[in-house]
């Protein structure tokens, strides 16, 4: 049964949550990946990575609470909970890319029917490259999981059968998560796990990669 | 007795930066960042510089007051582009200044190599992105890497947390970040610490950065 | 909670060693050595084994014992010669072990790049010895260098001082050697250690290897 | 003026503690280059680099001391000074190889004049190979000391034009110390440094490498 109506971004955060196993490392991007966060059951297990070196980092710090020298990736004061452990650059991108991390969640403005990520640039002339650790997580952890809205503000898809922006990794997203539909990206192509507020056929309707 | 050399100023630390110089500089955002370094490196005066860091430049301080000042040539970085990075957006989009752009992990595993004596490496990221356009590939064991070389420093500026009179270095939670790496792959390396300690007064089993490795440590 | 499974007897930890499999073993000479864990092995019964281990066996326990039992097929090590290696000695000299002879910086070298997702680099030592032999060279920025490839483990059975009940490990002195970079290039990672304390007990600076590679933990 | 008589051993060792540079991170190799830390000056701020793992490694452990997680290259028993570090195998000859170290001190079976080191294996067909850490170190330290008697039990000369022995590395030698003479490998070619209990002359007459 698909609910009626399209998921809020904190509904889709809590079913990203519901999918991570139990005692899992995870590393989740910057922006609207961070929330998912807020939807991790306590007792679950989770582990959280971030990439500027440490493991099992805490929910963000309380106004006044803040520490300098404790952010996340996205340079925002966090928490260290018991259990936790520092490392440096080499050795945090040596666990991303050496595929010690179960999962991560990751934005993205295309996500190709094959699993192709294009995440850190838009492509435009004027546009000032960032890449970040996008690169490394997008080919390092084991699954790959992508939040995205399906469609962009002009209406276009974001999961098309070939990406127009330049890529972040080549065939590493697993699922794909939107405020329409869940996507498994499976080796026989795009299965649809689920809709929201949108019927299979509508849906199949607007997405090329549903009518290869 | 050690060979590390201990300064109350910045200034003194870093007088022989030369024009010209590949300068790496520690930290992540402002954590780890060695803010009295970078300003002594200002006053100092070195130009033509090549700057290896994770961000170019926060604000108008730091990284982006060198920037500002045309004293850098070219930046190396993983993410230049912040809502403060505005300095840096300027004078690139001007086209006044240089920037090669490495996923976050290869400047850490290049800067890690250099210091490790590796020639060079096959890495799995960025094959298939622009970031690896031009560069060799190989297929090994069925995975396609690309072939990314070491990136070495002249100087190292790194921020840490306390050091012992032999020059070991321990950092703090987060802002440990690039701070050893580098540490292990410039020719000379300056830390600026919060404190000095006597030797025997560092845990030998949590050193992070061993003496070995760093020349200059100013106390701010 | 944790992913980490804890064990009171060196047994269980060790039930599901396939035939054939890679097993890396920490220890440099007797410090760090798993001794309990090897035994654990030798009583399980898994055979063919490739194991990797920077000696090859001293006196007539641990890895000796392993050997002196036909259940290596394989040794890949840096220093199987010793006052003490009487085991092995005989074995390869009847031809009943295979030897791959590593320079000591490369095994740990082709296992930190195992672990860190590194599909092989280029590496100075040994160039122009036996030990290069056959392998492919290059030369980078006026040096020769020669590819070595990473070394994999289906199990890691290593040697540590503490744990926390999150699978978090210290070590102690010289004994920490290789135990952390093989607990990162193995499958399935074994850890052997005197202590397990509370989650909270470890201090987060100096955690050597962090819970993420360690897959078991047997107190002895 | 040299002296009248071959070194003994010690004395050898003296000579090789006597140019090592104050404040140099040192290796000392398993077996006679040991005994040179006997003869380092205190205050001289000398550090002593273990390969399994250590930074300021003390002298060896006394009796009824000895600690068996703390140990050299050689497996024996030592001892930790204040201002010691641990680190594992692969930073340590990260460390190595990385040209960090100012000196290493390493016994030989055969020098070359052009700087090839051989001493980890005879060739022998039944001799069971071992390499250990000596190919990193020859390879990675800014300056390689080798210490050795000049000739070997059947009187060949140990210092050769070219190894006939398996190498360790190639061009790596800076420095010979032996009982009758030391001698540098500059690029152009073999420098008698000083000679002890033989003339100049007849070292000339007993070794090729001073004769091209």
């Amino acid at each position: 049964m698909s609910p009626s109506r399209p998921l809020t971004k904190q509904k889709m955060a809590a079913l990203v949550a519901r999918d991570i196993p139990d005692g899992a490392f995870v590393n989740l991007g910057i922006g609207q990946p961070t929330s998912v966060a807020d939807h991790l059951a306590p007792g679950t297990g989770v582990v959280l990575h971030t990439e500027n070196g440490m493991l099992n980092m805490g929910p963000a710090a309380a106004v006044g609470e803040e520490d300098p020298d404790l952010t996340n990736a996205g340079k925002q004061p966090v928490t260290e909970l018991p259990g936790a452990s520092y490392f440096h650059h080499a050795d945090s991108f040596a666990m991303m890319r050496g595929g010690h991390l179960d999962v991560c969640v990751l934005g993205a403005f295309q996500v190709s029917a094959t699993g192709d990520l294009a995440n850190w640039h838009t492509g435009a002339p004027d546009a000032i490259p960032a890449v970040g650790g996008a690169m490394d997580l997008a080919i390092g952890a084991r699954s790959v999981f992508v939040m995205m809205t399906l469609f962009a503000k002009d209406g276009s898809p974001k999961l098309v059968p070939e990406c127009t922006y330049p890529l972040t990794g080549v065939g590493c997203v697993d699922v794909v998560y939107t405020d329409l539909a869940t996507f498994d990206l499976t080796p026989d192509g795009v299965v649809v796990r689920e809709t929201f507020g949108i019927t299979p056929a509508e849906l199949a309707g607007r997405l090329d990669v549903l009518r290869s | 007795m050690s060979r590390t050399r201990f300064f109350d100023e910045a200034g003194a630390a870093v007088a022989d930066v030369a024009d010209g110089s590949t300068v790496l500089v520690g930290g992540f955002g402002m954590a780890g960042m060695p803010v009295a370094l970078i300003d002594a490196l200002i006053d100092q005066g070195a130009t033509d510089l090549t700057v290896v860091s994770n961000n170019a430049g926060n604000g108008d301080t730091g990284v982006a007051a060198l920037l500002a000042e045309g004293r850098v040539r070219k930046m190396v970085c993983s993410f230049p582009r912040q809502h403060d990075s505005w300095v840096f957006d300027g004078l690139y989009r001007e086209g006044k200044v240089e920037l090669e752009l490495v996923p976050q992990g290869n400047l850490a595993e290049r800067m890690r190599a250099a210091g490790a004596g590796i020639g060079a490496f096959f890495c799995p990221t960025g094959v298939g992105t622009p970031l690896a356009e031009g560069k060799e590939t190989r297929e090994i064991d069925g995975r396609t890497y690309v072939l990314e070389h070491p990136i070495r420093g002249d100087v190292a500026l790194i921020g840490a947390h306390r050091a012992d009179r032999m020059g070991n270095l321990v950092y703090r939670k987060t802002a440990r970040n690039f701070g050893p790496v580098m540490a292990t792959a410039a020719t000379t390396v300056v830390a600026q610490v919060g404190e000095v300690v006597e030797v025997g007064g560092l845990d030998p089993e949590a050193v992070v950065t061993p003496s070995i490795y760093v020349d200059r440590v100013v106390t701010v």
